[in-house]
């Protein structure tokens, strides 16, 4: 079955992040496909690569980047909403020229793009699962 | 359909909201600080019906790090992370109650 | 692409916390998909539509008068808890009058809102392929 | 005491929480979505006393950017930013029921 | 420096937010103050120190271990409500067993959880000089 | 009298960081010091100079910097937990030096340090008011 993710929260702060991580990866096992997980809100938060969690701590970040979430092109499914990033200050090099900021801060795994991927992941897949606070 | 609650019946209104418009057919998972729910206490009466129909479902590794194994109340069914996703295939349309 | 049943599910008041406004962000842009769109306001959600918001005095953004906007983009089916109002005292006066112009009538104006019962709402969802909560 | 409550009554346990614990001296203040809980409303009755001693505040901005102006329970005072910082002064030790 | 009271008021279950966690990390370091600390434990806060917490299955840090720490650290005032915990059908046994040594009393070992009502916990509060709320 | 505050949320999310500024800009307005402001949990993301929120929305990271809120010694009380900063991924130069990150997204208006200064801040001033979620 084609299942994607909406993500509302950011890391660490609330346990939604970690149970979608968990509940994706449960989902891979079974067989079946990612289609698409959606960082909205605070969610953006997840996709920063400045992260430096405890060392005796998950690293939440690396976690989601460790699923390797791609589409057919190679493009990554982990997509973060560009209204809401902007507005935490998650950028990505193009955000950051357009916007005069100096440096990045999105983790490679990630890419930000607008509100439609999360309409688009609602048609597209066979289920959408939202986790929040 | 499938619905996900998980906020403590104690701090939150969602269990409540969610019990409000459930239908007949629906089935409730409790995750996160839900699972608080699925414990004995003065509020288990919310949930007696739903889990003595068996449409009560509550994540095990939440149960676990809260201390309370011992303490969920009668016909709530464990699951873990594969069963959720089980839930979600099985049930159609995931509503949660964030 | 096949069109489904999206419901948007809006529990909180709104400036408090940003899902309200982040909720109709997503609803705007959702309009642009061609599915069959409906919003429902529950809980403190009934808040977001009350007439009269002013935030001149918080220092943030009033967005309350953009939901006038969702008729014009054929979003007209805001389904609003008559328990969740009354538990609040408000009533059906209370909220904006949100319109739309019915294309298959004329073009006359009707009302987007519409005050339903718990149970009704418990059959409207059961109904969709896609919730959203915010 | 200065008791500050930033939740609405009706989603969180947090306004009663506060009063399960406020002495006879202490004054709550109402914020952010906490104001909803200052309206004339079903859940009225539990600030209804401390109202009438005139210890229950609420945060004029926020009661206006939620519409609610003219709902306002009985008793219930008003206050800007200022009169904010004034109560935090005036009542020594500030407790936020966040 | 002078001495203040100082409590942290405890509020939230472990695990599902971040605040029961990062309440603990300042409590450490204010440790370090000499300081008058007490922690309070209200509503879900009373699960916090609930015995037999396992995160095994969740993927996240076990940090409840760390309030056994509390008690080298002169922190020994931990009070609970004894309604919360009866409300969530909880009691003093189901609480892990937090001690200290009382270098006053040739170092005997006493509980450092005191369960109180709520009426005792008002006053207790209002004693204070400082409330950090987590 | 010397006023105190800690932020427990971020940024646009809850309105707690905004409440706190009208508040600490009030009690300036009113004769009152602001001795510090301790972001702590998802408060150090109030500290990001990446942020770009829509042109008629209001710009919170920089209210904050326009409090202008100094020691003696010229630095900013603006204060970030550092513990609470690196899970979340705010970071300066020296701690991305330290952590092998490129990059650092802090506002010149903050600073990064330890929890300590949230006790210093309770001890030092005579009221702290804590704003959260």
């Amino acid at each position: 079955m084609k299942i994607s993710i909406q993500i509302n929260e950011g890391p660490y702060q609330h346990q939604a992040s970690d149970t979608a991580y968990q509940f994706a990866k449960a989902a891979i096992a079974k067989g079946h496909e990612i289609f698409r997980v959606f960082f909205y809100h605070d969610g953006v938060d997840n996709a920063t690569r400045f992260t430096v969690p405890p060392q005796d701590d998950r690293h939440i970040v690396n976690n989601w980047a460790s699923l390797d979430i791609k589409n057919a092109e190679g493009e990554p499914e982990l997509v973060v909403c560009i209204a809401a990033a902007l507005r935490r200050g998650l950028v990505d090099d193009s955000e950051a020229q357009k916007n005069g900021i100096e440096g990045n801060n999105i983790h490679p795994a990630f890419r930000i793009s607008g509100l439609g991927q999360l309409i688009e992941a609602g048609i597209q897949s066979d289920r959408l699962v939202v986790f929040g606070d | 359909m499938l619905h996900t609650v998980n906020k403590s019946v104690f701090e939150r209104n969602s269990l409540q909201s969610c019990l409000n418009t459930i239908d007949d057919s629906s089935v409730i998972l409790l995750i996160e600080d839900g699972v608080i729910s699925a414990a004995k206490n003065t509020k288990s009466s919310l949930l007696a019906d739903l889990a003595a129909e068996g449409r009560v479902f509550a994540l095990q590794g939440d149960v676990e790090a809260r201390g309370i194994s011992s303490k969920v109340a009668d016909n709530i069914k464990l699951v873990d992370y594969e069963g959720f996703v089980d839930l979600v295939v099985e049930h159609g349309t995931a509503v949660s109650w964030v | 692409m096949s069109t489904k049943k999206f419901m948007y599910l809006n529990r909180k008041a709104p400036y408090g916390t940003v899902y309200a406004l982040e909720s109709l962000e997503v609803v705007l842009i959702a309009a642009a998909f061609e599915q069959d769109v409906s919003l429902a306001f529950i809980d403190d959600g009934v808040y977001q539509i009350v007439e009269g918001q002013n935030t001149d005095g918080i220092g943030m953004k009033n967005f309350s008068k953009t939901f006038h906007a969702l008729g014009d983009y054929d979003i007209n089916q805001l389904y609003v808890s008559a328990e969740s109002l009354e538990e609040r005292g408000l009533s059906a006066d209370d909220l904006m009058p949100l319109i739309y112009e019915d294309e298959d009538d004329d073009w006359a104006e009707k009302p987007s809102v519409k005050i339903v019962s718990n149970a009704e709402l418990s059959k409207l969802m059961s109904d969709q392929d896609v919730c959203l909560s915010f």
